[in-house]
């Protein structure tokens, strides 16, 4: 333990971004605003912070009871004064709320020529579903083009929060919640999941990849279609087992996640938890695709974690899988 | 909300400090109080405290009761053809009633009548049983058709044979049945199974202090105990005042 | 209006509460508040303990990314286990129950609280509750974070609806202690003693009694409605089945906010008295600093939607509660600035309860501000739900109610036990604690404002060196709360005998025996100015302060 | 705040009792008036006036309510801070209700949305 801590120690202080001391990179049209907020309420703050321990310090230090050792009888009371600081200060509050209040409104009001990107929150994974119909597991958007996400979610509470966006919104069940932002930046930036929402809610992150102008149609061509690209059914599958998510529970390694590992499972004969055997064939990985409930391998819940996947993967999406499932030895 | 709290702090200290009586031993004071009325006054603002605690307890139902008939009010208007609006009109008069015996029984207890005070605490728990039994038939006639809430709803769902006969015509001809009708139900359920509650509740708090009546021991110096399950009763029956026409009465 | 009661006999010399009656049964059957006070104090330092070891784990695990000593759920049972037990068992309790319930009657100069019974009936409440967390810690503890947070609360397989109904039984528990002092204040005041001559320490227990009242019932409601739509699907939070799981979040809210200021004002109230004592000084602007109590009782009732402002709540409520939030700083820094004034010009003695008080003055106030980030809606989307948020109310719980809580110990400490501690130790725990406390969370404002997600099993790389400082700092406190405890427990055994009014206080409590006899008083003490500390001359024979004049309230 | 404590400061006090006896026609008259209302109730229960019904029906219930509580719950010859104390849990509630309707037009729109999706049934 001892010697991991010096390692650290001669480790770059802090992982160099570009960002500043407090901050990520402003890597979104808002960031600006919402850093220059946090900074006038950080030196006001800092400001009160400062007095009072001056003001400690100097009283503690000047009428200490060895050098003061009666106290004096001063004024119990002085109203004037009272009101002085409760206004003053009262003042200061309220402009930092007409500066919270611009940057939300700004936060909340999607311009009309916001691209929307919907965005299925699950149990430890996001699944981003583009315009065209492609679904992907990573958010990837072009500089200088606001998008509009539509968050929804499947099963618990999640939120979507890219830190160098200073954007966060909260999937609901039940309900669409928006989030815009516009990015600025170039370059890779992590949405993380920032509502607890159980065991892998530290895991549940997603690629945001800025492209330049015009790069996202290039790569929605070649990365969006997981059958694109001239890719064999089997790759679409490993393709579509990473972005639907699947490798949230289910591993390639035979270690056991959330759900049973896939590997060597196509063509095995799988115990199942109402003590029935069946062999892992393609109706049986299609009928756990669609209805997980229908047949639990044993030593699972009695009721699968798995949401279903009904209407969120097409057929050749399924057979692509199958493929792929092939291949996993 | 167990019925002990009432009488936990109607404060008739009087068994184990009994050196503690002195000149008045009909006020039953207790050691730490100075004089009967200090006493009284004390258990007053008790009562009046934990009276908030129950508004502000059922308060809860009635914002969720807001909100999702703001919400769903066509769910509201349905479900509401399915409650029994003559057991809910004779159930609102036998509550009513019951606040009359017992606000005359603290009248008793001050002036020492002692014979009037037990027949209007036994006609408060009369009342009171009137109520639950009604109470109970209104929630079996619901059972009976499948109107419960959450996944026990199970009125006309496939399979489940009608209830709909010739004595029981469906109140709701002529209306499309819309969605989600357990959360009246639910609500319903909630709402009228706490305060039933609270009205067993209210009975054994009555029947403990007609053991005590009928020893004689309430008078005009010392009726706190009667005075504040009165006040009790009240509540329950001013909660039972909004709950009747908010569930019974909507369309 | 003498004491009627001449009928009973003259306590011998040396009969206390504590040796009048002897035996377990004497204890766990008390009606003493003084007994009861002990009692609650024991057992919330208990839970202190249990809810810092899961502090200790998280912590640990967080030293390094990846997998250091447990894995996934075993944190999130560690985290919602630390939140559930520090704020049901120790927190809300913590300084109304264990300290006021010694001292309110005796400042009052009464016999007992207003309802013995409803008192002793509180504290086996709070046992019971206890027992219900301790239930849920053998049956599969519970991992849905201490807010219950629906649709999450309802589908998880931990026992859920053991702890639901502990925190259920625990309200009932703060319910009936606040009942209790707000009759007691009301109705049995000294003569002499109106309102605005009685310690503010009462004023604090007052206000925070308002809000035990008025908020705990809907946390009833709140926990009683998701047991029964976790067992029965009532469908009220549930999405698939109607409901709307936001709306928990409104109930939930309702009360968790005015719960964080049933949190503060205790220690709001324990440090006015703090400071006036050990300073020799009257209290500064007396009616502001006891009316700022109420007011932020009652302004903490209509803020608590600043918890959901990305939670999926509408624009417009959102900038009413933001709006609404900032009158709430008003008021505490009033607070503050009345308590530097009365630092002025005064003799100030270093002791240990001063140390808490001066760490707690510029720690709250650190706390204070960086609300001011969360109130405000533009920075708030940013910091909600990241370490900055787990910063700033560890700053105003931690350094805020632990900090009133432990100066409010040792300040009374004499009283309650007639034995002195011994002053060095006490103000070494308390400067290693202040530097573990400061060590721990200072770095966590950085790791919120740079994206560090609470509630966090695994982080990015990137963290790393702050959460090993963050450790590191945890260590440190625990090392420092440690000696405050086996500080105590030597006063205990070993402790000088104490005197009746080591520090020179003007408030009823001190003019009576140390410890109080059974009765508090042998006759109802005539009440003047609680803060007259200038009545009072130091004794250096006895170490004792002698009352030399006898002053009425100036205000 | 009165200092209540030990005066006896109560209005219209009764004899020598500790609090005021409640008079026969008093408590009679209070039940004559919420029976009267109840069947005010009922009856307008049956001719719906539209959008003001529930209106109608919780002003009956107010009505109602306060004889409760003057006649039946003495709060008319009680101090004054009882009377507060029942007023202002009352504001309380208000709050409670009124800031949580105040987010209620959020939720509304988009339920329609989950009906789409398969519920989730259990394994019966």
């Amino acid at each position: 333990m001892l010697n991991s801590l010096l390692a650290l120690a001669q480790q770059p202080r802090i992982a160099p971004t570009e960002g500043d001391f407090w901050f990520p990179p402003q890597a979104s049209s808002f960031a600006s605003k919402i850093d220059s907020d946090y900074y006038f309420i950080y030196w006001v703050s800092a400001f009160f912070v400062l007095v009072i321990a001056g003001v400690l310090v100097l009283f503690t230090l000047k009428y200490h009871s060895k050098k003061n050792p009666k106290a004096e009888r001063t004024s119990t009371h002085n109203t004037p004064l009272e009101l002085a600081w409760s206004i003053l200060p009262g003042i200061v509050l309220l402009y930092m709320f007409v500066l919270g209040f611009e940057g939300y409104t700004d936060l909340r009001t999607p311009p009309s020529n916001a691209v929307n990107v919907d965005v299925t929150a699950q149990k430890w994974a996001w699944t981003f579903t583009y315009p065209n119909g492609v679904v992907h597991d990573e958010l990837h958007v072009e500089k200088d083009q606001p998008i509009q996400l539509t968050l929804s979610s499947v099963d618990v509470l999640h939120s979507f929060w890219v830190a160098a966006f200073r954007t966060k919104m909260d999937a609901v069940p039940g309900r669409y919640t928006k989030l815009w932002f516009t990015p600025t930046m170039t370059g890779e930036f992590w949405a993380q999941c920032t509502e607890y929402c159980g065991t892998n809610h530290s895991n549940m992150r997603a690629k945001v990849v800025v492209h330049e102008p015009g790069g996202l149609a290039k790569w929605l061509a070649v990365e969006g279609d997981p059958h694109g690209g001239g890719r064999t059914p089997a790759q679409a599958g490993e393709k579509i087992y990473k972005i639907q998510g699947c490798a949230a529970c289910h591993t390639l390694d035979g270690s056991k996640l959330t759900g049973p590992s896939f590997k060597g499972l196509f063509g095995r004969q799988e115990q199942m938890l109402d003590g029935s055997t069946i062999t892992a064939d393609e109706n049986y990985i299609r009928e756990s695709i669609l209805n997980p409930q229908a047949k639990i391998v044993s030593g699972y819940g009695p009721v699968s974690a798995m949401p279903t996947f009904q209407g969120r993967v097409k057929d050749n999406d399924i057979a692509a899988l199958i493929a792929f499932l092939r291949t996993v030895k | 909300m167990s019925s002990t709290t009432e009488t936990a702090h109607a404060p008739s200290g009087h068994a184990h400090d009994a050196h503690h009586w002195h000149e008045d031993p009909e006020a039953h004071l207790a050691h730490h109080f100075d004089t009967p009325q200090q006493q009284f006054d004390s258990g007053k603002l008790g009562i009046w405290l934990f009276l908030v605690t129950e508004i502000l307890f059922f308060s809860g139902l009635f914002c969720a009761y807001t909100i999702y008939r703001s919400y769903h009010p066509e769910v509201f208007v349905y479900a509401s053809k399915f409650l029994d609006t003559n057991m809910g009109f004779i159930n609102t008069l036998v509550l009513i009633f019951s606040s009359l015996t017992a606000a005359w029984a603290v009248r008793n207890a001050q002036l020492n009548q002692k014979k009037a005070l037990v027949i209007n605490i036994v006609l408060t728990v009369a009342c009171a049983c009137a109520f639950m039994c009604i109470k109970y038939v209104e929630y079996s006639h619901k059972a009976h058709w499948g109107l419960l809430p959450g996944d026990a709803y199970t009125f006309n769902a496939p399979g489940v044979e009608s209830p709909v006969t010739q004595d029981h015509p469906d109140p709701t001809v002529g209306m499309s049945r819309p969605d989600n009708i357990h959360i009246f139900f639910g609500i319903y359920f909630f709402m009228t199974g706490l305060h039933g509650f609270h009205v067993l509740a209210g009975i054994i708090v009555w029947l403990w202090l007609l053991k005590r009546a009928m020893k004689g021991e309430f008078n005009a110096k010392y009726f706190g105990p009667i005075d504040y399950a009165a006040l009790y009763w009240h509540i329950v029956d001013l909660i039972w005042i909004y709950l009747f026409p908010l569930l019974y009465l909507i369309h | 209006m003498s004491s009627t009661t001449a009928t009973h006999a003259p306590p011998q010399a040396g009969v206390n509460y504590l040796n009048a009656r002897r035996g377990l049964l004497s204890w766990v059957f008390t009606l003493d508040h003084k007994r009861i006070g002990i009692m609650y104090l024991v057992g919330v330092m208990g839970a202190f303990l249990l809810g810092g070891v899961f502090a200790l784990k998280l912590r640990t695990e967080l030293l390094t990314v990846g997998k250091t000593i447990m894995d996934a759920d075993t944190y999130n049972q560690a985290f919602t286990l630390h939140g559930a037990v520090m704020v049901f068992l120790f927190i809300i309790p913590g300084i109304p129950a264990a300290l006021g319930n010694f001292c309110l009657p005796l400042m009052l100069g009464a016999k007992d609280v207003a309802f013995p019974r409803l008192n002793l009936m509180s504290f086996h409440l709070w046992m019971f509750g206890a027992i219900f967390f301790v239930i849920v810690l053998l049956t599969g503890g519970l991992d849905t974070g201490w807010t219950f947070y629906t649709p999450y609360s309802t589908t998880t397989t931990t026992s859920v609806i053991w702890a639901v109904m502990g925190a259920f039984i625990l309200g009932f528990s703060s319910i009936f202690t606040g009942l209790n002092f707000i009759v007691t204040i009301h109705k049995m005041r000294p003569p002499g003693m109106t309102f605005f001559k009685m310690p503010l320490f009462l004023w604090g227990l007052y206000a925070t009694a308002l809000i035990q009242i008025l908020a705990t019932p809907v946390l009833g409601i709140t926990l009683l409605l998701l047991a029964i739509e976790r067992a029965f699907k009532l469908g009220i939070f549930d999405a698939t089945l109607g409901g709307d799981p936001v709306l928990f979040q409104h109930f939930f809210w309702f009360y968790s906010h005015p719960a964080v200021y049933i949190m503060i004002l205790p220690a709001f109230a324990v440090i006015s008295e703090l400071i006036a004592v050990h300073s020799r000084k009257e209290i500064f602007g007396y009616k502001f600093i006891g009316l700022s109590s109420v007011a932020i009782a009652v302004i903490g009732f209509v803020v608590w939607g600043h918890h959901m402002f990305v939670s999926g709540q509408s624009q417009m409520a959102s900038i009413v509660f933001s709006f609404l939030t900032f009158f709430v700083a008003i008021p505490s820094a009033i607070k503050v600035f009345n308590w530097l004034a009365t630092l002025y010009k005064g003799s100030i003695r270093i002791n240990t309860p001063m140390l808490y008080a001066l760490g707690f003055i510029w720690l709250f106030t650190i706390g204070g501000v960086t609300g001011l980030f969360l109130s405000t809606m533009s920075t708030d989307v940013h910091l909600h739900d990241t370490y900055f948020v787990v910063a700033h109310f560890h700053y105003v719980m931690v350094a805020g109610t632990l900090w009133g809580f432990l100066g409010g110990l040792h300040h009374w400490w004499p009283k309650i036990t007639g034995k002195m501690y011994h002053d060095g130790v006490g103000m070494f725990a308390s400067i290693t604690a202040f530097i573990g406390f400061n060590l721990t969370f200072f770095p966590q404002f950085i790791m919120g404002t740079r994206g560090m997600p609470r509630r966090y099993y695994d982080y990015l790389e990137e963290f790393q060196f702050l959460h090993v400082l963050s450790t590191v700092g945890a260590y440190v406190l625990a090392v420092g709360l440690f000696m405050v405890l086996f500080l105590l427990i030597h006063s205990l055994m070993k402790g000088k005998k104490a005197p009746d009014n080591p520090w020179g206080a003007a408030s009823l409590e001190w003019q009576t025996a140390t410890p109080p006899i059974t009765e508090n008083f042998h006759e109802t003490p005539k009440a003047g100015n609680p803060y007259a500390v200038y009545d009072f001359e130091y004794d250096p024979q006895t170490g004792d302060y002698k009352r030399v004049a006898f002053s009425d309230a100036t205000h | 705040m009165s200092n209540t404590a030990h005066a006896d400061a109560h209005g219209g006090h009764g004899t020598h009792g500790l609090a005021h006896v409640a008079s026969v026609p008093s408590l009679l008259g209070t039940f004559g008036l919420l029976v009267l209302l109840t069947f005010v109730t009922v009856w307008v229960a049956k001719h719906p006036l539209g959008a003001i019904d529930i209106w109608v029906a919780m002003g009956i219930a107010t009505v109602k309510a306060t004889a409760v509580g003057l006649y039946f719950m003495h709060l008319r010859h009680d101090s004054g801070f009882n009377r507060l104390v029942f007023l202002g849990s009352f504001l309380f509630v208000f709050i409670f209700i009124g800031f949580a309707m105040m987010d209620r037009g959020q939720y509304d729109p988009t339920i329609q949305w989950q009906e789409a999706l398969p519920k989730f049934q259990p394994a019966k």
